[in-house]
């Protein structure tokens, strides 16, 4: 899950981590700024639309200005508008607030973030002296300008640890001491608050030589929303993309993509080798969709409503290997779904595994147009075939 | 033979009474699993399927002498349990429970390296393992598996049954079969069950299912490169996912060309494994591996 | 350093841990009882003598009483008084407060400590359903009723640790829950609070069948002062004993003896093996005294002070193997010393090690009459030689 | 020969600039240690002592080779300075400082024994170590010192002296001695040393001088009476220390028995050990034991 910039910040000054003065806007108001707009030294104010994305600023997501009448005019013209940023795809993402701050004369841009390594098993804290841009790009282009150190989760983040980070940056004298203070808060909210990264990009040097935070994000690790219902309670659904958060609210794991054979798996990873097989086939899958482990035919009949929201689809290729999920179960969910919505895509099924006969013969039993195949292959093949006739027909 | 687990493998089942317990237990039992008896905290002294109910793991290893346990407790106590398996003297601990917090593992990880180095943890969020028509640990449907050559390891769930149901197909049948789980802390990985694999003489072949994203693909490939003694079949999900979709975050990142299907296929061909394209092919490649019909991927 | 049973229980429920209502009375005063004291369902209520000692009860330290008044009567019998227990000697200890709780229906008493097991270099969670008695006591006699478990500090006191233990003491129902959570609890205190001994005891089943704390005694770490401050406030100087109190005023460590042969000593190893010494030649040991690493002059000084304010020494061993002390420091300690307070006890003097030489010289143009020995069984001959002659001679 | 640290040991300091660090690295120069520099953060790039000051352990090793460290770090920080040097590769981490929280010794113990099994902590709170004529690290003052057969271990700082000097009165002169340090949770325990010197051709005997509370010398004496090539003489002080008086908890206690002198005294004896009565006995039993005057005490 993630959060917004402003509930980032206010995540990190929980644990007495210093962020700038900030104003939120949900619509612009004159006399909200009027009051409570932060004084700025730069006679400065950034305007920063609150969207789940990076790569905000070359959208048009930032605006700097210099009075308050400028920033109610910038906040006007991003509330309400949705920001398309190089992450977010063509439709954008709505902006529903806007993040108001004091400018500040920023001398350098560095990188910080707590995250997990999957490899080590084990927290990670990175830093970088070229902060300000996209970390990935760092990694690409200049990766011994990229300095990690390892988290041993028994003692945490250690002193010394944060230290080694704040010389390979370059950092002297009082901002040793302020970034080790920082690095210690971060890693200590990255475990009290189950993080899954916090990523403060840009970490600034600013005119004064103290450090600090400009941009921050905070991811939070879905496996803990039960015991950090405080943060999960803020959700922005409007960020999320209304087809994966309906799934969601179903139990179900999908994600758009922009082909035209819906794939409807058991399992992340059958799901994932069931879009390999169809790019194998020839074709080109339109979403990923894994129904889980405990799937209902109540279950799937939302699955197959999911799918069929999506006008590219030509092919259903529903893959199902029965182990905790009976695929008689879900042999009763395709049935039900195909009479409640009105299934008129091409679908292939393909039943494997507990009562997969029992399944079959259901679906062979009710009368609707479905193609069984057995095999994997012949399975993705049968379904991209269907999917070129039925285009070629239409 | 077979790696972890035997027909004489005394299990137990953590989570016993409750559904997924029950439902898990009653399946490892109809498959022949020496199923011993289970722990559900506070209803020590029941008996529940036939079986003796213990308050705690400590009691349930006095009592029946079981080295191996499967866990379906839920996701806020798992880690817990892990712990209480791991120090009651559990070998063999699959935990089938998903959605236990990231911070939770890391230190069930740490703790587990410390103090219990010879418990061997498998998951979470995994469909446990199975040596065919011996023993049975988890939510995998039992009947497509045959006893034979192959053995599989595999991040996937449903994706392992797939590569179980061709190698059976095939007749290969399987030595034993383990699912790592997916998680991004987990227990064994792929090194840990190759090794096994390589001293078991049941195990012919090694079966890899892998998926996108971290690097314990790639660290098989180098250990597979550093010589291992058995050919390796592996296929890697996801190389048509979208990439930085949900991978977009400084480790996965920082790890560099790491993490994608096309890097994890290239390191693990340039250490020798037997790379297959489709998902599909899993069975008849290691069945042609097996008959001799395939030269060294290495030398092509 | 000790916490008051009142003190333990306040940093107790700062972690959520339930204690009984209580009031704490430092005068016995009838408007504050009648204002202030909690109800009792019992209609009962002890009154329990603050001394940093076990064993207040069998001592009369602690009293039953069913009245407001007599709940007066009982503070107003102990409040300025000493209380002598088979733990505080025979000067006892003074009774500054007293805490006053609802006696509460006690069906079966528990023990339950956290406390750090030297020899597993890890802390470990004891806990007996033999309670209400000296641990020390059932270890001796009943040492299958004694349950431990060692915990790993990277997870901390694991909730299964805590069920274990709850089950062995035979809990059940709601009572393994209360527990556990206790547990828990108590772990977290310890650890937080840089405690060197949580101990409950008795831990109680009360008649309703919940566990209801009843004493509590809490030890700090002695190092962790320094972050504990809050605590370290609040230590009560009254009830240590003054020379030992005066004694780490002044940085030395000190402990009174029965012995008549006074020992400074610098190391605490040494200066065991000193009184060792002084017995295996005879005498005994007055005091143990370590004058630490960093001695000073002063310091010297302070602990002749110290030495010379015990009337049964008769006869003062210096024994200083100087490493990072320097004997001539100690040697001018020593001059000093004997010129401030009249030195007229018999002082044996052995100084070895780093700058022995130019003490002993120091020592020698003094004109004080010190016997100086190089020789350490020597030495400790010597001061138990001339303490007999001194007594013979008076 | 000798164990942990020899003439061509490098040695660091950690709190090099500050008032002990100076003190004692003067000391260790004047002794002869190849000291190669020292750490104190945000000094880096400045000369102290006319050797180089670094910002982190991580870069004086890096910059001159040390594997050696010596910490004269205040307490609140020495934690992590034993941390930094273990990460840092330090292979010998002598702690001198005294005073670090019990809470902070556990956690550094655990993640030393997870992550970095191959350092050697030498204390907290102790006089650390030193090779005679080779290298000294610590507070010990040198003089006393002379090369030779014996290998000394003590929980005691100024008492370990006293053996030193006795050792080098009678013409044995010490192999290594080792400071252990006083503190409830350590570094290397009497067992630790005693394996290392087992292995040292250039001890002859090992001098052990332990004291009251927990329970290190009784396993000690365990670990010696399952077989130890060399003979062991040892003392242990505090036969006279009122009971109770700061030994009043729980853990120790519950050791039943243990943690007394004479408790401590009787597992070594039992274990063929040379237990002395006085501490003014320590050389001259060495020397009889060595020049083969003593019969074995376990049969007398």
């Amino acid at each position: 899950m993630n959060l917004h910039e402003y509930q980032a910040k206010s995540l990190l000054s929980e644990f007495g981590i210093e962020v700038p003065p900030n104003l939120l806007l949900k619509q612009a108001s004159a006399k909200q700024v009027a009051t409570a707009l932060p004084s700025s030294e730069t006679g400065r104010w950034v305007v920063k639309a609150q969207v789940h994305s990076g790569a905000r600023g070359k959208a048009g997501g930032v605006r700097l200005v210099d009075s308050g009448d400028a920033v109610v005019e910038a906040a006007d013209a991003l509330i309400g508008t949705r920001l398309v940023t190089g992450q977010t795809g063509p439709a954008g993402l709505p902006v529903d607030a806007v993040l108001v701050e004091p400018a500040a004369t920023i001398e350098h841009e560095y990188y910080l973030a707590v995250t997990v390594d999957r490899a080590l098993q084990r927290v990670v804290v990175i830093a970088s002296p070229q902060g300000g841009m996209d970390i990935e790009s760092v990694a690409a282009s200049n990766p011994e300008a990229i300095f990690r150190t390892v988290v041993n989760p028994t003692v945490g983040l250690a002193a010394y640890q944060a230290r080694d980070l704040a010389f390979a940056l370059g950092l002297e004298g009082t901002q040793v001491k302020a970034f080790v203070s920082l690095a210690l808060k971060l890693y200590r909210a990255f475990i009290d608050r189950d993080a899954a990264l916090i990523e403060i990009n840009p970490l600034a040097r600013l005119g004064n030589g103290d450090l600090g935070i400009v941009d921050a994000k905070v991811s939070l690790d879905d496996n803990a929303g039960y015991r950090q219902t405080e943060w999960w309670q803020q959700r922005d659904v409007a960020q999320e993309d209304p087809a994966e958060r309906k799934a969601i609210d179903h139990g179900l794991n999908y994600v758009s993509l922009d082909g035209n054979i819906a794939c409807m798996v058991n399992g992340a990873g059958l799901a994932m080798a069931t879009m390999d097989l169809v790019q194998h086939a020839g074709g080109m899958p339109a979403n990923f969709l894994d129904v889980g482990g405990g799937t209902s035919a109540a279950k799937v009949t939302e699955a197959f409503k999911l799918i069929l929201e999506n006008e590219r689809v030509e092919a259903i290729l529903v893959n199902i290997f029965g182990g905790i999920v009976r695929c008689d179960l879900i042999a009763e969910g395709i049935i039900e779904a195909a009479r409640e919505v009105s299934l008129d895509v091409p679908t292939v099924v393909r039943l494997a595994g507990t009562n997969a006969e029992e399944g079959r013969r259901m679906l062979a039993d009710s009368g609707l147009a479905l193609t069984a195949e057995d095999d994997l292959a012949a399975a993705a093949k049968r379904a991209v075939t269907l999917a070129n006739s039925s285009r070629e027909a239409s | 033979m077979s790696i972890l687990v035997d027909e004489s493998t005394r299990v137990i089942c953590q989570g016993f009474t409750g559904k997924q317990g029950t439902f898990h237990s009653e399946q490892a039992l109809a498959y022949g699993t020496r199923l011993v008896g289970g722990v559900t905290p506070g209803k020590g002294g029941q008996t529940h399927l036939g079986l003796p109910v213990f308050d705690t793991v400590a009691d349930a290893v006095r009592e029946t002498g079981a080295t191996a346990s499967m866990i379906y407790v839920p996701a806020p106590f798992a880690a817990d349990s892990i712990l209480e398996a791991a120090a009651a003297g559990i070998e063999v601990i699959a935990c089938i429970t998903e959605g236990i917090p990231v911070v939770d593992m890391l230190k069930v990880k740490a703790v587990l390296a410390q103090d219990y180095p010879d418990a061997s943890l498998i998951g979470p969020n995994c469909p446990g393992l199975i040596t065919p028509d011996a023993c049975k640990i988890g939510i995998m449907p039992g009947a497509i598996h045959q006893k034979g050559r192959v053995g599989i390891v595999s991040r996937s769930g449903t994706l392992t049954y797939e590569a179980v149901a061709q190698t059976t197909a095939e007749g290969l049948g399987q030595s034993t079969c383990v699912g790592i789980g997916g998680d991004p802390i987990g227990g064994l990985d792929f090194m840990d069950c190759l090794s096994r694999f390589a001293d078991d003489p049941q195990t012919e072949l090694v079966l890899m299912v892998g998926e996108i994203g971290g690097g314990a693909e790639e660290a098989a490939a180098e250990f597979i490169r550093q010589g291992y003694p058995k050919p390796v079949v592996a296929y890697i999900a996801g190389a048509t996912a979208p990439s930085g979709k949900r991978m977009g975050h400084a480790g996965a990142v920082i790890a560099g060309g790491k993490g994608t299907a096309a890097a994890k296929c290239d390191a693990l061909r340039a250490a020798g494994v037997h790379v297959v394209e489709s998902p599909a092919e899993l069975g008849v490649t290691a069945a042609r591996v097996l008959n001799g019909q395939s030269e060294d991927p290495g030398a092509s």
